[in-house]
Formats: structure tokens, C-alpha cells, sequence
């Protein structure tokens, strides 16, 4: 049964969003969490409902059939997805920079993508950062499936395996490993983590959206740069697995690898999607043949819901 | 329709399983309703074969065959089988298998479990009425049979060898049952035995068979009149039909032993 | 001279030789440990998992809770399911001709490629999981129940064809009950199959809606954490909520054929 | 007047009406992708399907082989193991007790708990594949085959008993040609569990150097690419496998058993 | 040892099947050496029963029994048993059929061969030898199970109705057969038969039992001496044994009849 989310659950008059997230409820949701349990979006007048996902969520078909309304997930998952036919729009960015990374050994440290080079690396297939290691950077490795263990890696100090940098570092570390990851995000390949919805909802409810972003955008701020005890506590009742200081430990990660905020000197702030930087993304898409037909940054992104600074 | 229509009729009929040997040659043969035929002749030359095809459960490779007026399988609702093995289901007690004609035709719980009773008192097992079949001596198994093909009193009673498991005791008893029930509901009988004397004592024709391939061999008349208690066994003109038949069947398998 | 009395194991001996060969099993386990040098987060030890099971028990019981819910939902459609296709194919050729190539094209259809569908039209959470573990045990049942449908004797089918009895009358009073065995034999691998189902439904389709997602969940988080013990922990319930349900099937088994299946002969000797 | 001849289905018609029923299958689907509004993203068209696996043929007819090599060596491994098992079970109650609850636990063990364990031990790639494979279609085999080898008529054993016969004869020459349907019905199963288990375990173990792994790499990598078509052609292609393999054990089938059991008795009306 | 012991010896024996009623009470005894024992009554007074105690296929419930001077199942070698019902395998044609034996002996193929061909020749069988059970007709399926337990030739043999399925001409030449069989090899015999007439020329004793419980009620020794000719049984001391044995039989069986 889907229950509406705490807060002002049932009031009369606010507009019901739902909105999916990619995972199981976890600190890189806090942003929203945090707008709902500050009252943010209630401030805007809406009853927003937040989705678990989990594997194989499903989230990009689930706001393309209605299931939900707004979604998030990685950036140039939309481009693909769109250009495969989804009718789906990024709207905003949740993340400057994606938040995966290869964790390695400290005694066998990656300094550089290209330090893969003849290592077998456990991930995602299919993945298309993969594809520009392999395609765009030349980089040859040999590729075994992520299941979502971390045995193999404790195991193995010569193991690289992807993860998400505000994640897996951390039990890794509590075991007693000195481990290290390395963001895949860089000048080469920069793609956001984004907000979207679909294409009728956009055209039908386009305050709904801009309200939506402006909310979570705040909760976001909130989160990351205020106390977080809000969303965590509402975390918390979610899932009792997630222990406090991993909670400390992944807000402290995406602030130091400023994943959320971006870097300021080059003009990125939370929220912000770029026509130039979705340009790139979507000429390196098609430079490494993932892109089945053209499409242009106003085809994947509607860039006027982006909050002013 | 002109005369009564025989109860079953074959004509220059022939049988073979597949592409096998030719199992039954050139049988022509009627049986007139209210005759009972045995059926006698040495192992293996067709009499079950003969039941099966009559009762439609085989099909007639060349020739002819009536049954009923009709053909074998829309006369099987006035038929009933007794298989030379018991065939009872292993998960119904004794009773619940004499009980499956009934209940296949849909007739109530009571009534079906009153007729039960009745035909398992009839071949002496009203004591081993909820033993499973695996509970049961051989000769109580073929019992169960005979009563389960006795409940539906059908109009053709197709039987074969259905006596052979039995004590002497029972065997005649049952006999005389038989034909007490035949006086009863007039049904028409093919009997498959090798007891040449329980074939005179209850038929009125009796069909000698030869095998390799299996055909008749010829047919001996038994006049005397139904119905017949069980002291006909004792008289002469008893024992002279058994010789003859006897006779018939030495004739046959002389040509067949080596 | 006296008629020899066997040597059988008492129903004692039954039970005690499980545990036996258990006790051998654990030495053989921590044996492994030593001289494999293999570590705690690869194969934690027996006394590992029964500590850290101690330790998570409020989770693992809700989790197992919310798993069984699945698993037996899931089982239960296939069970009863099965038991009508296999009918429906063994009821006629014709039928099974038609239909039999496209239940092995949704057997053999990984999960993965109808997740969106699942998703979409059962719905994430429990209602996909259910349709899961229902994918992954259906099969088994059909086959088994289809080839028991199959093996009936034909003397007894003579018998049945004799009595005039209807196609349903031969299935249902003739065919069904001789492929109990068959069905039962299915039934068991089904039941095998149910909680490791339910397990990777929600994997494929599940979420954590309620804070307590059932043992899938619980092996994603304590893999991602690398809380091993707690890990095989997770699977030990899974086991243990597995063995629930071969032994109701193997209750099923007993009280359906004990009294007249070859299976149940007491071999006197 | 003759003896009926009944209306069989022709081996023609036996052909034929597979055939027509997936023209209603692909119709139905046709009607469900027209009225559902399902998009092609979420089940593609069958002509969208062909289309896609007529573009990627070279990959999935390279990643089928793939495939196929484990997903062989896993089935022969549950083939042969399980039949070994099952004769181990059968022999003896003792056995039987001792070791079936342990076969019940490997099971039931959640794959996702012993990958790490299977690829330290078997090496990532084929050999775990095979050991993922084998895990998955060994269960049903062995339960099949005891159930079957349990199943010995009473009488048949009654007569080996009486000949002095050895264990081991009875098993070999009464309780395994006896059991040989209900292994065939195990073999069925684990012919269509055989290419799904490989897939999944290239999804689970498995390592592709450079891009050319099996279908199961290929299933995750056109999941995530959102090639949906691509997705359902391979789908196809594995079902294909399947196929494959469930012909092999079907014509087994014949030839074990089509001489002597009922389920080929032509019965002939 | 003093004087020639058993063959079988029966002392106060009981047999209940399970918590069942008694099936077998107060049995004794003793079969010596060359003795062909038939045993006769009516159905379901636990002659099979004898037959599978002696072969250890079912355990003594009180009392004892001695087989071969050992327990039963020791004795099993030197035994075979035709049961009641064929129990052939169906996945082995006739002629495999009646190798088994020798083949669970671990007898080359080739002797093996010869000698189921033999014994299928003795039985009449040998035009059948690559058919499959379900290919035979219940006679000869009955006559395959008699030339599979004769390949050993056993010194006790256990016959439960072999011969029952068979017409009279086939089961006369098979009595003669076995006897000269017995000739060849001596072996001692318990047979159950329903026939009176089969059990004196076969037998030197006579076990005539009465059943509910089923026990001994009277034996009649048969004084012919072996070897015996087909021609005894038209012999007016044979047709005056036979009355004997079947006088006895109806005593037992009036007591039970209703
Ligand atoms: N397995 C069993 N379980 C229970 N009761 C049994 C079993 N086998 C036989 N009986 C009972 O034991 C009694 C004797 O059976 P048995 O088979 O010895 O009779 P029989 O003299 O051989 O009869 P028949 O001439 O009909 O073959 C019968 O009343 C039968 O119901
Ligand atoms: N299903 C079958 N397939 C092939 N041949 C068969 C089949 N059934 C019977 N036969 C053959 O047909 C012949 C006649 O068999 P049938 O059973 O009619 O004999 P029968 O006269 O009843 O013999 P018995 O007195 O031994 O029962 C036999 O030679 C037998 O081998
Ligand atoms: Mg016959
Ligand atoms: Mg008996």
C-alpha cells in the first residue's frame, strides 16, 4: 500500500507529488528527506510522497507511465533514455558530479582512470562511464559483474570494484581496510545526477515542477550545510540499518568531494544544469555510440526550473 | 429392422497389434441376445483380444464388428469388463472400488455405498470392505473386480478369466451367482475361461480356439436349460459336453504343441 | 531357529542421524577454516553465524516475516496454478501441443527482462515478488504434475474408458490421484524453490517500503556492509524458513500416499 | 458398420498447432501493445524484437555460444552428480536421513551468500558459471530422482530380494530403470533451469574481458542502455538455448522410455 | 546332526500383517527333503502368505520357522519363487526377462542366453522372446515368470498359482514338465494351486487349509510313486485321491460359506 509520507500528510489543499528514488532510502536522498521533514515542500504547497527504490527500481519507466511523477537518477541515463524514446526531461541537477568511484586498496592505490588499464574491475556492465574508459580513453580491463558484495574485496587486495565514494568506503574502513576511491567524474567526463519527470507532467504541471525543485534545491542547502538530524531521523525510521556515522560519514563525503554543490570558482551551485556541460555530455554519448538517433540539450532538459541563486 | 439385431456381430474380422503378426484371423461370429459364449482355447490365441476389440478399447484392423447394434465404444454404457487382472485403483479401499462405476455415472453417496455392500457381500469380502488393495490376497482382488463390473447390471458382460484365482468352493458359487444374476437382468455374456466344465455350466454356446494366428475352431451347443443349479455337474449328460469340448480343444492344441 | 529381525533405523536412529551428520558437517566447516586460511568474510564459522543470528534476531525474524508472506503467496499460486495447467495439458494433446512450447519460453525468460512488466503491471513490493517466486516455482510443478498425468497406467485407463467416464472424470478421479507422486515430487521443489524466490524477488522488484524489507533487503545491506556472519545468518533463516515448507510438503506427502503409494511400503525386511 | 477410428491430432497437426497458437500468442501481444499503451521501452513489438536481434546478431550468436558452453557443463554436471546423489539416497534410509537436510541447505542457500565462496574456490568466469549452473539444476534432478527411485514397485523388489540380488543390483537394474520417468521429468526441468541458471550466474560470477561475455552480460548491459528490444531478442535467444536443450532430453525421453512405459502407449481409441 | 533335518519346518507359527487380524495361526510343519507340498483352500486363508514367510519376504510374527536348516533369508539362494501375479519389468523383453536371475548371479551373456532360451522353450514361449510385457497375453506373461524362476534350478521352489492363467492342455504339459524337472534336479516344493486334480498328480502331501484364521485343517498324502505319467490321471486311485481332497475342502468351506 502506498502511504503518503509523515509531515503534513492529508492537509487539505496541497497538490500530491510522488516522487522515486533510485535506492533504498539513504543519505544520498537526505536533500528531500530533509525538505520533508523541514515542511519545505509543504511550504509550497505540496504533499510529497518519496518512493524507495531499490534494485532494478525501474525509476526512468515508472515516471514515463505515471507510476510517479518525478524521479532521479544519473544524467546521461536521461539522455540515453530518451533518445532510446522515453519521454522524460531532466529538470534539475541533484548532484554537480556523480557520486561513483572505484574503491582500491591503499597498497595498491589508483591514482587515475588509466591505472585500470589490464585490471579486472568488478561493475555495472554496460554502464556508460564504461563505456568512455574503454571507448573515449583507450583504457583495456577486464569487466566482472557488481552483485553488490564486498567479500571479494576484502579478500583481495589487488580487487577494484565500482561504488558509490559516500558508500562503500566507509564499512570498508570499519572492517579495518585502508581502501581509497577514486570519483569517475572528471574534466573528460562530468555527467550530472538529475531530477526529472515526464514529459506530459512537465507540460501539465510545470508549478508543480518549479516548485518541487525550488523545495528540494533548499533541502538540499539544508542538509548538507545545516543540521541534518531531520532527514536522518526520517531516514532512520526507514531503514534501521544505517548506522549513525555512516550517515555523518556520507554527508561529510559528498561535501568533500562536493558532489552536490559542485565547485564554486567554476560557477556551479546546487541545482544548476548547464546547456553547455549537457552539450558535452551528449557529444561524448554519441562520440562512443550509445545515442541511437540525434537528440539536442532541449530534447533532454528543460533548463527554466533551475531555482536563480 | 428385420429379426432381432444380434448383440454383437463380427465379420471377416482381423486383428493385428501395430505392424505385428496377425493376431486373430477371419472371425465371423454373432451373439444373440441372452446367449452366453465362452471363449476357450490355448494361451495367447486372441480371447482377451477379442473382449478388447468388442469393447472398443482396440481398434479392428480389417473387417467388420457391431456391438450392440452400434459401434464397440457408443455400446460401452451397457457394457461392463471384468480384466483378466484385477486393475483396481491402489488408493481406493475395496469398497470405494466397486463403488467407482456408480460414482462415475454420478449416482448418490448412499446409494452407491448400499450397492457396494451388496456386491461385495455377493463374492463373500463384506469383512474386507475398507482394506486397500494391497491389504487384499489375489483372489480377494479379482473378487473386488468382479463385483465392480456386477454394479452397473449392464446389458453385455464381457469376462475374462475372471474365476481363475479362485478356490474351487468359490468358483462355483460364484458361478451359480452369475447365473442367478442372469436371471435377474437377461444380460448377454462373453466369457473368456480355461475351465472347460465352468463353460458347460454356463454357457449355451461354447467358441473353441486355435492360435498362430489365433481363429475359431469350432463351436459346441449346450441346450440344456437356464436356469441351472449346481447340481448339473453331476450328470452324465453334464460330463459328455465336457468331453466333447475337450475333445474340440485337444484337436487345437495337438496342432500347436511341439 | 527364530525369523530374522532386520536392522532398520528406529525412528530415533532418524532423527539422530541429521544431527550426526551435522556434527560432522560443522567439523568439517570449521576444518575448512583452518586449513583453507579462508577469513571471516568469506566463510564466517558456524559459532560466527549463531552469534551474529543472536545478535540480529529482531531483524532477521521481521525480515523472515515479510519473506514468508511472499514466498508463501508465491508458492501457493504456483502450486495451485500448476495443478491447473498441468490438467489443462494433460487433458488433451492437442492442448499440449499449443501450449507446452510457450510455458518453457516463460520458464526460460530470464526475470530480469520481464522486471519493467512485473513492475508495472503487479506493481513493485509485495504484489512483484509474489509474481517472482511465482515465475521461478511454477515450472517445476507443471512438469512434474504434466509427465505424472502422463505415466497412468492404461489398464486403469481401460477401466476408466469402459465406465464411459468423461475426460474430467478420468482426470480428476483416475489421472490426479496416480500422479500424486509426480505432483508431490514437483510440490517439494517448488517449496524448495519459494523462499529463495521470494528472496531474489525482492532483489529484482522489491523496496523497503516500512523500514523492513524481508530477507533480500537484509542480504543486499549486510553484503554492502560486509556484516558477513550476518550474512550467512540471513541465509541460515532462509533455510530454516525453506525447511517450514518442505515440511509441510513432506506432511502433504505422507498423509496423501502413506496409505496405499509403494513409496510408503514398510519393506518388512 | 466399423470400428470407430478416432480423431487423433496428425503428426502434421502436432506440428501446426504450436504454430498457431504463437500466431495468437504474437496477436494477443500485438493487442496488449495496442491497448495497454505499453510503449516499446517496455515490451517491444515482436517484429521491434526480430528487428533488434537481426541488428546484434553477431553479439548474441557469440554471447549465445558463450553461454551455451557453461550452461552445457553445468546441466551434464547435474545430470551426472544428481543421478549419483539420488542412488546415494536411495540405497539407504540411513543415508537418506543424513544427508537430504544438508542437500536442502545447499539449496536453499541464497546464491548471492556463496558467490564469493564460488568464485575463491571454482575461479570466476566458466568455472563459476558452471558451479552456479549446477547449483541451480541439481536440486530438482535429485529430488526427482529419489522421489522416483522410492517409488520402486513393491512386487519388482519383492522378486530381487528373492534373487539374493545386491544392493547395488537392485538399485541398478530395478529401482533406476523404474525411476527413469521421474528423472526424465528432473532433467526436463533442469534443461529449461540450465541457460537461465548460466545467465545468471555470468550475472553473478561471471567476467568478460574487452565486452564478450554471455548473454547474461549482455541482459545487464542492454538493461542499462535501455535497449529494450535488444533486451527481449536476447530473451529470445536464450529461450532458444533452452529449447535446445529441452529437445535433447525429450528425445532421451523417447528413447528410454517409448519401448515399455504407459506415458507412449498408444492408446488406441 | 541326527536324522535328515527340514527342508521348512514350521513351529506354532502366527502371522498378522501390521496390528491386522491373525492371518496365520498355530502353523506346524515340516517339509523334508524331495517333498512337493501343495497347498489348498480357499481364498484369503494365507497360502501366499506361507510362501512369502518362507521366502523371508515377510516376517514371523510368533513361533518359528526353519528354512534350508537357517533363517529364510539366509536360505534365499537355494530358493525361487513363481509369484501370483508375473511381476515381470516392463523394460526388459521377455527373454531379458527370464535372464535376470542369472544375470544378478553374474553368468556370462552368452550362457545366459542359451539358457533362457531353453526355458522359454519349455514353457512354449520361444517365438516371444523379444516381446515386451505389454505385449503378452496374461498367459504368457505368467508362463515367462515360470521359465525366469526355473533358469537356477533352485532346491526349494515356491509356486503361487503358476499355472492358474493357463488352459488345461498347456498346464497339463507343464505339471508333466515340472516333475521331470524334479527328476533332474530334486528339489523340494510348496505349490499353491486351486486345482485338486493338478495337486494330486503333482504332490506326495496335500495341505488342505481352512481360513478366518487360516490354518491347517487336514493333509492328505498321495502315494503314487514318481515318476508320474500323464496317464495317472485317468487311473480310478487318482480320481478317488482327488475325491478325498475335495471332500476335505468342503468340510473347510461350509464352515466358512454363509
Ligand atoms: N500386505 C498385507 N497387509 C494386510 N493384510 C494382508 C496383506 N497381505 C495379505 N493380507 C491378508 O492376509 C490374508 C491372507 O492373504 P493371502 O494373500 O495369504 O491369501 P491367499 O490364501 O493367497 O488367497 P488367494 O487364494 O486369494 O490368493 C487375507 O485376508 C489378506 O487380506
Ligand atoms: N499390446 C499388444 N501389442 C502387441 N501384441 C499383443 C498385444 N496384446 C496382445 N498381443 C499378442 O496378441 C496375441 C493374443 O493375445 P491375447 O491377450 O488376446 O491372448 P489370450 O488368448 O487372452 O491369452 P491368455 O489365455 O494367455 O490370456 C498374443 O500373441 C500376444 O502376444
Ligand atoms: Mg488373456
Ligand atoms: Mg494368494
Amino acid at each position: 500500500g502506498r502511504q503518503p509520507a509523515s509531515s503534513p500528510a492529508g492537509s487539505p489543499g496541497l497538490v500530491k507529488v510522488r516522487f522515486q528514488t533510485d535506492w533504498f532510502p539513504q543519505p544520498e536522498h537526505g536533500g528531500y528527506y530533509q525538505a520533508l521533514a523541514k515542511g519545505y515542500y509543504a511550504e509550497e504547497g505540496l504533499e510529497v510522497e518519496i518512493l524507495p527504490g531499490g534494485p532494478n527500481a525501474q525509476v526512468m519507466s515508472s515516471v514515463a507511465v505515471g507510476r510517479a511523477d518525478l524521479g532521479m537518477t544519473n544524467g546521461d541515463d536521461v539522455i540515453v533514455a530518451v533518445a532510446r524514446g522515453l519521454p522524460i526531461k531532466m529538470v534539475a541537477a541533484e548532484m554537480q558530479r556523480d557520486p561513483q568511484g572505484i574503491l582500491f586498496h591503499e597498497e595498491h592505490p589508483l591514482r587515475s582512470l588509466r591505472d585500470l588499464e589490464g585490471k579486472t574491475l568488478m561493475a555495472g556492465a554496460g554502464s556508460t562511464w564504461l563505456e568512455v574508459l574503454s571507448k573515449k580513453l583507450g583504457i583495456k580491463f577486464n569487466l566482472m559483474p557488481l552483485v553488490g558484495d564486498l567479500a571479494r574485496f576484502m579478500n583481495d587486495p589487488t580487487f577494484v570494484q565500482q561504488c558509490f565514494v559516500t558508500n562503500e568506503p566507509y564499512f570498508a574502513r570499519q572492517r579495518g581496510a585502508q581502501v581509497g576511491a577514486l570519483l569517475i567524474a572528471s574534466d573528460e567526463y562530468e555527467p550530472y545526477r538529475v531530477i526529472f519527470t515526464g514529459r506530459d507532467y512537465l507540460a501539465k504541471h510545470p508549478e508543480v515542477v518549479r516548485k518541487f525543485v525550488r523545495a528540494s534545491v533548499r533541502g538540499w542547502i539544508d542538509y548538507l550545510g545545516g543540521d541534518p538530524a531531520a532527514a536522518n531521523r526520517l531516514l532512520a525510521a526507514k531503514r534501521s540499518d544505517l548506522p549513525a556515522e555512516f550517515m555523518t560519514y556520507s554527508i561529510k563525503a559528498m561535501n568533500d568531494y562536493r558532489l552536490v554543490a559542485g565547485d564554486p570558482a567554476k560557477g556551479e551551485r546546487v541545482g544548476l544544469l548547464t546547456a553547455a556541460r549537457i552539450q558535452k555530455q551528449i557529444d561524448l554519448l554519441r562520440e562512443i555510440g550509445v545515442l541511437d538517433r540525434h537528440v539536442g540539450v532541449a530534447d533532454v532538459a528543460a533548463l527554466e526550473f533551475v531555482p536563480a541563486p | 429392422m428385420e429379426g432381432p439385431e444380434p448383440i454383437v456381430k463380427f465379420t471377416a474380422l482381423r486383428k493385428r497389434y501395430g505392424s505385428g503378426p496377425v493376431v486373430l484371423d477371419n472371425l465371423t461370429l454373432a451373439a444373440a441376445e441372452g446367449d452366453f459364449i465362452s471363449l476357450i482355447g490355448p494361451s495367447g490365441c486372441g480371447k482377451s483380444t477379442i473382449l478388447k476389440l468388442v469393447s472398443g478399447l482396440n481398434p479392428v484392423s480389417e473387417g467388420q464388428l457391431a456391438v450392440l447394434g452400434t459401434t464397440p465404444r457408443q455400446a460401452r454404457d451397457r457394457q461392463a469388463f471384468i480384466f483378466q487382472d484385477a486393475t483396481l485403483l491402489p488408493w481406493l479401499t475395496a469398497r470405494r472400488n466397486v463403488e467407482l462405476p456408480l460414482r462415475l455415472r454420478g449416482s448418490p453417496a448412499a446409494e452407491r455405498r448400499a450397492k457396494a455392500r451388496e456386491m461385495l457381500a455377493l463374492v463373500g469380502l463384506d469383512h474386507a470392505q475398507d482394506y486397500f488393495p494391497r491389504q487384499l490376497s489375489g483372489g480377494m482382488r479379482m473378487r473386488v473386480s468382479i463385483a465392480r463390473a456386477l454394479t452397473l447390471s449392464p446389458r453385455l458382460l464381457l469376462l475374462d478369466e475372471p474365476f481363475g484365482a479362485l478356490d474351487e468352493m468359490t468358483r462355483n458359487r460364484l458361478n451359480e451367482e452369475l447365473l442367478a444374476l442372469r436371471e435377474r437382468w437377461r444380460f448377454t455374456a462373453l466369457f473368456v475361461t480355461h475351465s472347460v466344465s465352468e463353460a458347460v455350466f454356463l454357457s449355451n454356446r461354447i467358441m473353441v480356439m486355435a492360435a498362430h494366428p489365433g481363429r475359431l475352431h469350432g463351436e459346441v451347443r449346450v441346450d440344456f436349460p437356464y436356469p441351472r443349479a449346481g447340481e448339473l455337474r453331476g450328470r452324465p449328460e453334464f460330463q459328455a459336453k465336457v468331453n466333447e469340448v475337450s475333445r474340440l480343444l485337444h484337436e487345437v492344441e495337438e496342432t500347436v504343441s511341439p | 531357529m527364530k525369523a530374522p529381525i532386520m536392522k532398520k533405523p528406529s525412528s530415533l536412529q532418524l532423527w539422530l542421524l541429521p544431527v550426526v551428520s551435522g556434527l560432522a558437517f560443522v567439523g568439517l566447516w570449521y576444518g575448512v577454516r583452518r586449513w583453507s586460511g579462508l577469513q571471516s568474510w568469506i566463510l564466517p564459522t558456524p559459532a560466527e553465524i549463531i552469534a551474529a543470528a543472536w545478535t540480529e534476531r529482531a531483524r532477521l525474524l521481521a525480515a523472515a516475516g515479510n519473506t514468508a508472506v511472499g514466498a508463501l503467496a508465491g508458492f501457493l499460486l504456483a502450486g495451485v496454478l500448476g495443478f491447473g495447467t498441468s490438467m489443462l495439458l494433460g487433458v488433451s494433446r492437442a492442448l499440449r501441443a499449443s501450449l507446452y512450447p510457450w510455458l518453457l519460453v516463460l520458464q526460460m525468460t530470464p526475470v530480469i527482462v520481464l522486471t519493467p512488466i512485473i513492475v508495472l503491471w503487479a506493481g513493485p513490493g509485495l504484489p512483484g515478488i509474489v509474481t517472482v517466486t511465482w515465475l521461478i516455482s511454477y515450472f517445476p510443478i507443471v512438469a512434474n504434475m504434466t509427465q505424472g498425468l502422463l505415466s497412468t497406467d492404461m489398464n486403469h485407463v481401460a477401466l476408466f474408458r469402459m465406465a464411459n467416464a468423461t475426460p474430467l472424470q478420468e482426470m480428476l478421479l483416475l489421472r490426479v490421484p496416480s500422479a500424486m507422486p509426480y505432483y508431490l515430487a514437483g510440490l517439494r521443489i517448488a517449496a524448495t524453490l519459494a523462499p529463495i524466490g521470494a528472496i531474489f524477488g525482492e532483489y529484482m522488484v522489491g523496496n523497503s517500503s516500512g523500514g523492513t524489507g524481508g530477507l533480500g533487503f537484509l542480504v543486499y545491506s549486510y553484503n554492502t556492509q560486509i556484516k558477513i556472519p550476518a550474512l550467512f545468518a540471513t541465509a541460515l533463516t532462509s533455510c530454516l524458513l525453506g525447511f517450514v515448507f518442505v515440511a509441510a510438503v513432506s506432511f502433504l506427502n505422507w498423509a496423501v500416499l502413506h496409505q496405499w503409494h509403494d513409496s510408503f511400503e514398510r519393506a518388512d525386511h
